[in-house]
């Protein structure tokens, strides 16, 4: 595969001292410039397939394309500790030096000009995540691995960081991988979503989303309601579903 | 096991001034009690120490033993984080070497020193040689701890964003090593200024040692203690005008 | 009765020249035949005999004369009786073409014991005043340990040495020319002959309480003495210890110390050192003398003669 | 600096059994080449070794030796590490022993033992506080930037949950110095095996160091490598039945 | 204060090297047994708070009593790598061994039994959180701080631990302090939510909230469009607002 697409093929990924593969048989091509979102359960394998796609880990069966050109945000935002917001983006930029892109990128994710010179034992979680997601952005690249963005984050913010996120992928075409919890996030943003589960975890359900992006709250919401109609498992539990469809 | 209020630059001095008062205050005691050669006063191993320094005859050893500590130091942690590098990121590696470094590191002084005379002669490369090499050892056992705690996680990061391999060691894993780099720094100065004394002591015509052996000949003990406080003074103020404001530049995140 | 008898500790070095006699001494009960006990303490280096003696472990141990003068003026009342004559030489390689004092001209010289060494400050008198040239300036000297060089020697990195004697017996069996011994150096510069090399040292007041204890064990020292001077037999004992690598080796040991072995021990070993301590002091200054500027009175003991 | 799939026991064992294959071979081809006693062949260190384990004098030696190693190993690593948790811990003291602990660590081991020896006499005890007083430094040193480094966010877990002291220093603050413990015992014992040496040097009757000397006058290089060696083979075993076990315990959550 | 609640009187906390306080003018009382919502925007001073009323940092003017025996879940998962899923869990317990009761803890976590011999190295980012969690709970506190408990976990997971905690709640009355970004969640769960705000930050709004628990999402619902209509600006960027009130 080539030209910034991904393609998956894992037989099977197990862990050491275990005889059951915590993925297995999981088959997924996206293609070059595609948002896919990845939705299921905690503790299916989510992070595990995305350290595989990044080339973290290589001990697994099967065979994995996808290009060298890789931001990731990780679940966790695994700053360095004893470099400064700015030198953390330095850090993974072809030059070893923070570009002025890269410090607009740190404006535009609310990260106020005096905190570039912290460090991140001195930000509150929030930053430290919006750090790591402008550190994923800065190097533009052609494969974004993002395992859950948005959490710890006020819903304003989460709400602008989405759209700016929109707005990057419109702009420069990387292939996405979205890991989220919030299906009402994944509605919102994917040309499609691929949800994983069972034991060994694959994929149990996809779905192509063609609606243009931005997409109204409207359109998620009808999504949603068309999606748990089909498949009602998916949605169970959540606190606010929308006020016609109770929870069963 | 707290964190305390931090210090003020102001009170550290004070309270760094007042433990060497205190001190030398001990000292000075403990010396007027025992009344034996075995421990002078301060004030006459300060009498021996101005005396060799006005005679020039304390620069001219302690320049030639500063010098070999020196280059022994460079020789030993370069070589040593290198290859604790190299033993704590790769398992096999560390395996196979693991009796080397075991044996390397208790071979006595005593037979590197002799077998670098003996095969390079009586001169200063042996020497530095002969202690560099007694040192080595030690700073890969240590710097191999480090390696191996070495945080997989943030490693990950610079794997993933494809960090170029300099970068990574100098901005990802080296700040990782540093406490145990200065641990080692630390005891490896004093270490090798141990085996510098020994190694002049056997076959250099100059230096601490081999004037603190003609001192210890006599029993003289307040010279032996005037040349030991000056190196210790040189040492004092590496700490304070290098190690130190090191630390605080890149240690300084923790605070 | 066995209760009767004193003791005297002596703290020796493990592998020197010393053990030989007291060895004899204990095979031979010289001492219990002197009502003595002697109970002998090995250790390791010169280094530990003083550090035994300073901290009361020991009551005698064998060091110089020299060493004792200079601990009397700093206050450590220290006094001796000599052991031995036996002094170093310098030696040179067979195939070194060194035959004179002369030849060592712009060559290495291994020297034991270091810049203040006394062998070498009286080589260096010597050659001042029989060539007018000072050695350090002609050779080029290498301090070190004395099997070190020895080492070096044999191995032709070093094509002379001034070393000690028990060493030098080591290079004469393996081929080394003696170029001057220490002997002839003393002489040359005007010394009177039979000047003491090392003594049996003990404290002042060990001497003044234990008197006729020390004096049953020089006169032990004296009858093992005699032994070693006459009686080949007894080296044959003394072999094992000695650790000759061969019959020339054994026998060039024996016949040096055989000649360092004192006439008489006696009020005159203090006027023969104090004649010699002027010109040391000159030679070496503080850093070899100390502060006095002649023999501390005391120095040698006025309780034994024999 | 990349993390390489897991080494079977076997596995390891073999590596190791082939690294000493190696080091022989090595140096028996090297002492076959120099052909000189300043590097004698295994053969002849192993005939000398044999001898002197026959007559018994190896293992009074040794046996005397490793008492000494064993007592100050044990002294040295306690005080060090609990100076060194207090030091690392409060910035206040660390400030004021800091000049302190500059000069312990500098001081010869000769100053040291010749002050032990003269005070307390020419036995065990003062060699054993020698060695002690002169490795605990180097042991705070290192346990010093443990300390310092101590995730402070693991220890408000423990102050949040007002975990009991005790269980606080075992199971949240020391695992965290373990691999600082771990350094500084694998250097540490190789260091106070050298002060031991010198220790046994300066006036102890029996001992490796003891003999070293004797050898050492007679260039004896193997009766040294003998007695070294058997030290070191002491040394390895104490990695392979205690050291490397303890470590896969304690450490073993990193792998 | 006596008895589990809590009084915060907190003039101003400063960071060292800063003029303005993150924290100032800011006064708390809880009632014992209160359940305590507190949200507010990324980098507002929520952590700090608690961080504060926890005993972690004295270094503010004011004053916080509060009961000693708490259980605290921080923002990150924050267990002992070295320590097993178990003696994570044993650690924080009064006789240092992990009671049954704990291990009930854990199952009712969905953390199954294999895993309770595992390092938290070995565990999926919702497992550490879970784990995290239920140590807090398994304390048994009086007073339980809880710093955005549910993120990083999957809709239905997140919202049986709801449930287990207000049912943890209604039997054991702790005094609960609960940070979340999650509107929908405070107005479900409860007593009371304070807003914080402003620099330096202080509480903005606080709202009360009398209806019983467990609420119906309806009921939720309800709260929320009436608190939109007097406070339009708290809800601005959420994604999915319900159906009937689009966003602005
Ligand atoms: N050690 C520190 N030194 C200086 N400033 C700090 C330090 N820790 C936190 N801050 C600052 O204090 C403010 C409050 O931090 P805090 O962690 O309490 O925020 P928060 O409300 O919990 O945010 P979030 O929702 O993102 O977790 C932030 O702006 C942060 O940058
Ligand atoms: N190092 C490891 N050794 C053994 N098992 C592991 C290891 N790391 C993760 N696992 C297990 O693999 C499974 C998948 O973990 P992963 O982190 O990929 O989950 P996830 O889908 O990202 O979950 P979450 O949404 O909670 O982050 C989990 O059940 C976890 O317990
Ligand atoms: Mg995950
Ligand atoms: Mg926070």
């Amino acid at each position: 595969m080539s030209g910034g697409g991904l393609s998956v093929e894992l037989q099977a990924k197990y862990w050491p001292g275990s005889d059951v593969p915590v993925l297995a048989g999981l088959r997924l091509d996206v293609a070059a410039g595609e948002f896919l979102c990845l939705v299921g359960p905690s503790g299916c394998g989510k992070s595990t397939l995305l350290a595989a796609i990044a080339g973290l880990d290589a001990d697994f069966l099967g065979r994995i394309d996808a290009p060298p050109e890789r931001g990731m945000l990780f679940q966790t935002p695994r700053l360095m500790p004893w470099l400064t917001v700015r030198d953390n983006l330095a850090l993974v930029l072809a030059d070893g030096r923070c570009s002025p892109a890269a410090e607009a990128l740190l404006d535009a994710m609310e990260i106020p000009p005096a905190l570039l010179d912290r460090y991140p034992g001195q930000l509150s979680g929030g930053q430290q995540r919006r750090v790591a997601l402008a550190r994923a952005f800065a190097v533009r690249p052609r494969l974004l691995l993002l395992d859950e963005p948005f959490v710890s984050l006020d819903a304003p913010v989460a709400q602008r960081l989405r759209e700016l996120l929109l707005e990057h992928w419109m702009r420069e075409r990387p292939t996405v991988l979205f890991v989220t919890h919030d299906l009402d996030e994944a509605l919102a943003l994917g040309d499609r979503i691929v949800f994983l589960g069972g034991r060994p975890a694959g994929i149990v359900l996809e779905l192509v989303l063609s609606e243009p992006r931005p997409r109204a709250p409207e359109a998620v919401w009808r999504l949603r309601r068309q999606l748990l109609s089909t498949h009602p498992e998916l949605l169970s539990g959540r606190v606010i579903p929308d006020p016609e469809t109770p929870r069963p | 096991m707290r964190t305390e209020p931090g210090l003020s630059r102001a009170a550290e001095r004070r309270l760094r001034f007042a433990a060497f008062a205190l001190l030398l205050l001990l000292w000075w005691g403990l010396a007027l009690v025992l009344h034996s050669d075995v421990l002078p006063t301060p004030a006459a191993v300060w009498e021996r120490l101005w005396a060799h320094a006005v005679s020039g005859e304390l620069w001219r050893h302690l320049g030639a033993t500063l010098a070999r500590v020196a280059a022994s130091f460079l020789i030993a942690m370069l070589v040593g984080t290198a290859i604790g590098i190299l033993l704590g990121g790769s398992r096999r590696l560390d395996v196979f070497f693991d009796g080397w470094l075991v044996l390397g590191l208790n071979i006595p002084a005593l037979v590197t020193i002799i077998l670098c005379y003996v095969w390079f002669g009586l001169n200063d490369a042996a020497a530095v040689l002969a202690v560099a090499a007694n040192k080595i050892p030690t700073v890969v056992v240590t710097v191999r701890e480090g390696a191996r705690a070495v945080d997989r996680e943030l490693l990950a990061v610079a794997t993933a964003f494809r960090v170029p391999p300099l970068r990574r060691l100098t901005r990802v894993y080296l700040p990782q090593l540093l406490p145990y780099l200065f641990a080692s720094a630390r005891s490896g100065l004093s270490l090798i200024w141990k085996i510098v004394l020994v190694v002049e002591l056997l076959g250099r015509p100059n230096g601490i040692g081999f004037r603190l052996n003609a001192f210890f000949q006599f029993f003289d003990i307040a010279g032996i203690l005037a040349y030991t406080l000056a190196f210790a003074a040189v040492v004092l103020a590496v700490e304070a005008w290098l190690l130190r404001p090191l630390e605080r530049r890149l240690l300084g995140w923790r605070a | 009765t066995a209760t009767a008898l004193e003791t005297v500790r002596v703290g020796f070095q493990q592998s020197g020249t010393v053990q030989w006699e007291l060895q004899l001494m204990q095979e031979l009960g010289l001492a219990e035949r002197e009502g003595v006990r002697l109970e002998l303490v090995p250790l390791a280096t010169k280094d530990a005999t003083h550090i035994a003696l300073q901290g009361g472990a020991v009551d005698v141990v064998v060091d110089d004369w020299l060493w004792v003068s200079r601990a009397r003026d700093e206050g450590r009342p220290y006094t001796c009786v000599t052991h031995s004559l036996a002094a170093g030489a310098l030696y040179a390689r067979p195939d070194s073409g060194i035959t004179r004092l002369a030849d060592l001209a712009g060559k290495k010289l291994g020297v034991a014991g270091g810049a203040v060494d006394k062998s070498w400050l009286l080589l260096r008198a010597y050659a001042q005043k029989t060539l007018g040239v000072d050695l350090a300036q002609q050779v080029e000297p290498q301090y070190g340990a004395p099997p070190l060089l020895n080492q070096l020697a044999l191995r032709g990195e070093l094509p002379a040495v001034l070393n000690y004697w028990n060493y030098g017996a080591r290079l004469s069996a393996a081929g080394f020319r003696e170029v001057i011994s220490m002997r002839t150096v003393l002489t040359g510069l005007g010394a009177p002959p039979g000047l003491p090399v090392i003594a049996w040292v003990f404290p002042d007041e060990f001497a003044a309480q234990h008197g006729e204890t020390l004096r049953g064990f020089l006169r032990a020292s004296r009858a093992a003495k005699q032994a070693l001077a006459t009686d080949d037999a007894v080296w044959e004992r003394l072999r094992p210890l000695m650790q000759a690598a061969n019959d020339t080796e054994f026998r060039s040991l024996r016949d040096t110390y055989r000649q360092g072995i004192p006439q008489h021990v006696g009020p005159q070993d203090a006027l023969t050192a104090s004649r010699i301590f002027a010109l040391l002091a000159r030679l070496g200054g503080e850093a070899l003398v100390g502060r006095g500027t002649t023999l501390a009175t005391g120095t040698f003991w006025t309780g034994y003669a024999d």
